[in-house]
This record gives structure tokens, C-alpha cells and sequence, in this order.
């Protein structure tokens, strides 16, 4: 299984902090089920795999944690 | 004292200045981001930050690399606060120290620059008028953010 | 707590970060200038400040004033200590604050430069194998500092 | 009578923290009295008069206080 983690906008649209999806799969996919769930903004989200940023050809494993990256605006 | 550090407690900035000073250093430069109440016309009433805070703390800590590979000595230390904010609260502090000025400054600078690209923190203003996690919408390409690389 | 401040008193940075901020402060920026212990191979063993203190703290209200003609809003609080420094000792703090980041730093800048042209303050650098007060001998012109003039 | 402050090397050198002029003079004139008193780069010093930057031709009067003030270097 792999878990994959929300934040910020994407969490509250999607109304879950997480979810799980089974391995293997890439963040491509991920992105597409993001935007078939309606998530605004998904064709530019960003993702981490293991809190590293990767991108949408990166394939994810079984245990991996993804994280969904909406925009950031810290500081 | 953590160097990189993301949580809810207050920050303290002399704790920050203290990490980052030694004997050869000549110049420290401190950035305190705070809370403002209005930006043009618009009250803010509060703010909340959320993070994923491993890799954020994560991600900080790769500032600091970047900022010693390029101003070579300079030392950078930086906490960021998330939960509820109020007006006057500090949201962020980043120390650089380096045994000359124009480096100190060029470091603080640039990593406050790096953490509004990389580092998974998210800010939602509440206005009198409403509310919005903000960067949410434009701008951003997918991908990794520009610069990120790994070894 | 005084704005503009010469004396042998310690000095107290978190003091001049309050002086600065208010509610609508998105950014404060604190230079802290430290006496460090190698300059190259040169070791200094102590600093010592000398001041014409009336004139110094009139030449950084000036320099207050010239911050906010340049960034509308910034507001500058700077202490300069004197007497004699050790190793890890402040000698100048200067605290601004703006709405926007990029003020605050470059108003920040803006004042060490302008301390190094225009405040009356001497620094003479006791080192391992000898003393020399600094600026004695080269680069000054004779007449009004660059930028110095009267309403 | 005019008082004239020494700081740094000038006071170094002239070993003395002030001395006292005749009103009127220039700062012209208080130059060259450091000069022929032998003070290193005399020629480049800056005046201040009542706690302002003036140049050579100020005519001082009775009463100023000047201040010899050689390159600052705080910070």
C-alpha cells in the first residue's frame, strides 16, 4: 500500500488528510486521480515521495509515503 | 537548539542569533517575518500555517547547505512557526552569521527567497471578509521546485 | 527606549526589534555587528570606540530620515556602542522594519553603509602585534561626507 | 573664543582632547594650523562646526564648537 498525504487546499477539497492507493504506481497517475476527484489547480500540484520532490514519471513503490505539494507559502 | 525547526511554540529570536554566532564571525543578520493586520485594503484577522513538517524541517536544512555552498562560512539557522497566528505573532526567523556583512545579508536573503519555493509550508489568511490558503492556484509548474536536486 | 543610541552600555537587540515593530510590520530585518577575532592571519585581541556621541547620535537620526525618504513607511532604530569591545561583543545593532520584506533589507543595508560614511565613531583595532585606528589615513576627502546636506 | 575637539589619531597625535582658537576663523585655517602641528593626513580631515559637516571656506564665529573629525570607521 502507499499513503498518500494532503495538505492545505487539497486536503480541505477532498475533505481527508490521506489516503492509500496500492503499489506500484506514479505520481501520474496519482495527479489524474487528483483531478478526476475535481481537486482545483491538480494539473500543477507537486508531489514528494519519502519527503524528496519527484516528478510525474517516478514510479512509487509499496510502503512509500507520497505527499500531495500544493503551492507553498511560508516564510 | 534545533537549527531547522518547524512547530507551534512561539519563536525565539535571540535563541536563533545565539545558534549562529561564534568567534570569527563578524556580521549576523536576523529576519523576523511577522503577522501585519492590512495589506492594501484588506484586514487580515488571523493566519494558519500547516506543514508537513518532516520534510519541511528537511527542506530548511537544504537552504542551509545551499547558503554554505555559496557564501562559503556563513551559517544560517531558521524556525518557522505554524498553527494559528495572530497580528504581531512571528511566523519565521532566519539567522545567517558570516565574518563579513554583504554575506550575512545576500544569505538571509536569499534563503527567506528559497523557503517561499520549496519548503512545504502553507499559509491561509482569514480576512474580515473571508478566507483563502494562499498560493493555491497559479504560478506553480508541476514538478520539482526550480533547483532541487538530490546527490 | 532611544532610537538612535552611542554609549558603553551592552546592547540589547530584541529591545531595538520592539522599538520597530507594530501591526502593520510584515518584516524586520536586525544587523548585529560582532567583534570577531581573525581578520586573515591578523588576531585581534579587543576593539576600542571613541565617538563625538552628539553629533554620532544626530548623524543616525539622520540617517532614520533618509531610510524613510527612500523606503515611505521603513522605520530604523540604531544603537552604536563604544568603549573598549571583546571578542564576541556587539558593537552596532540596527533594527528596521516595512510592510514588505525587500524594504526592510535594503533599508537595513542602507544604514550600516551609511554609519561607515557619516557617523563620527573611530574603531581602533588593538591586535597580537600592534594598534591602528581605522580610516586614519586614506580614501576621506575633505568637506561634507557624500550625501550629507542641510534643509 | 572657539573650542575645537580632537578625536581618534588627531587627539593621538596632538596629544590633547581639545583646544581653544580666536574667532573668527575658517576651516581653512584650522587645517593648516594641523598641518604645521605635523597631523597625519591633515590635508583630508573633515570639520564638523556645532555638530554639522562644513567645508574649508565656513567662517567660524566666536562661541562654535568645532570638531576635527577624521575618517569615521564605526560599525
Amino acid at each position: 500500500m502507499i499513503e498518500v498525504l494532503c495538505f492545505a487546499h487539497v486536503a480541505e477539497e477532498l475533505a481527508m488528510r490521506s489516503y492509500t492507493v496500492s503499489a506500484p504506481t506514479t505520481i501520474a497517475s496519482l495527479r489524474e486521480g487528483l483531478m478526476e476527484r475535481g481537486v482545483s489547480g491538480a494539473e500543477r500540484l507537486m508531489f514528494a515521495v519519502n519527503e524528496r520532490y519527484e516528478t510525474d514519471d517516478y514510479m512509487i513503490e509499496d510502503g512509500d509515503t507520497v505527499a500531495v505539494i500544493p503551492m507553498v507559502s511560508g516564510g | 537548539m534545533k537549527w531547522y525547526q518547524v512547530n507551534e511554540h512561539p519563536l525565539e529570536p535571540m535563541a536563533l542569533y545565539e545558534t549562529v554566532r561564534h568567534r570569527n564571525v563578524g556580521a549576523v543578520v536576523l529576519f523576523i517575518g511577522t503577522v501585519r493586520e492590512m495589506t492594501g485594503s484588506k484586514q487580515t484577522e488571523l493566519l494558519e500555517y500547516e506543514s508537513y513538517v518532516p520534510m519541511a524541517e528537511k527542506m530548511l536544512e537544504q537552504i542551509g547547505h545551499e547558503v554554505s555552498e555559496r557564501w562559503p562560512g556563513a551559517l544560517t539557522a531558521i524556525h518557522h512557526r505554524i498553527g494559528r497566528l495572530d497580528i504581531l505573532d512571528e511566523a519565521v526567523v532566519i539567522a545567517t552569521s558570516s565574518s563579513h556583512r554583504a554575506d550575512a545579508y545576500e544569505a538571509n536573503r536569499y534563503a527567506i527567497e528559497r523557503i517561499k519555493e520549496i519548503v512545504p509550508i502553507w499559509k491561509r489568511e482569514h480576512w474580515t471578509d473571508g478566507t483563502k490558503w494562499i498560493g493555491d492556484q497559479k504560478e506553480q509548474l508541476p514538478g520539482r521546485p526550480e533547483g532541487v536536486t538530490y546527490s
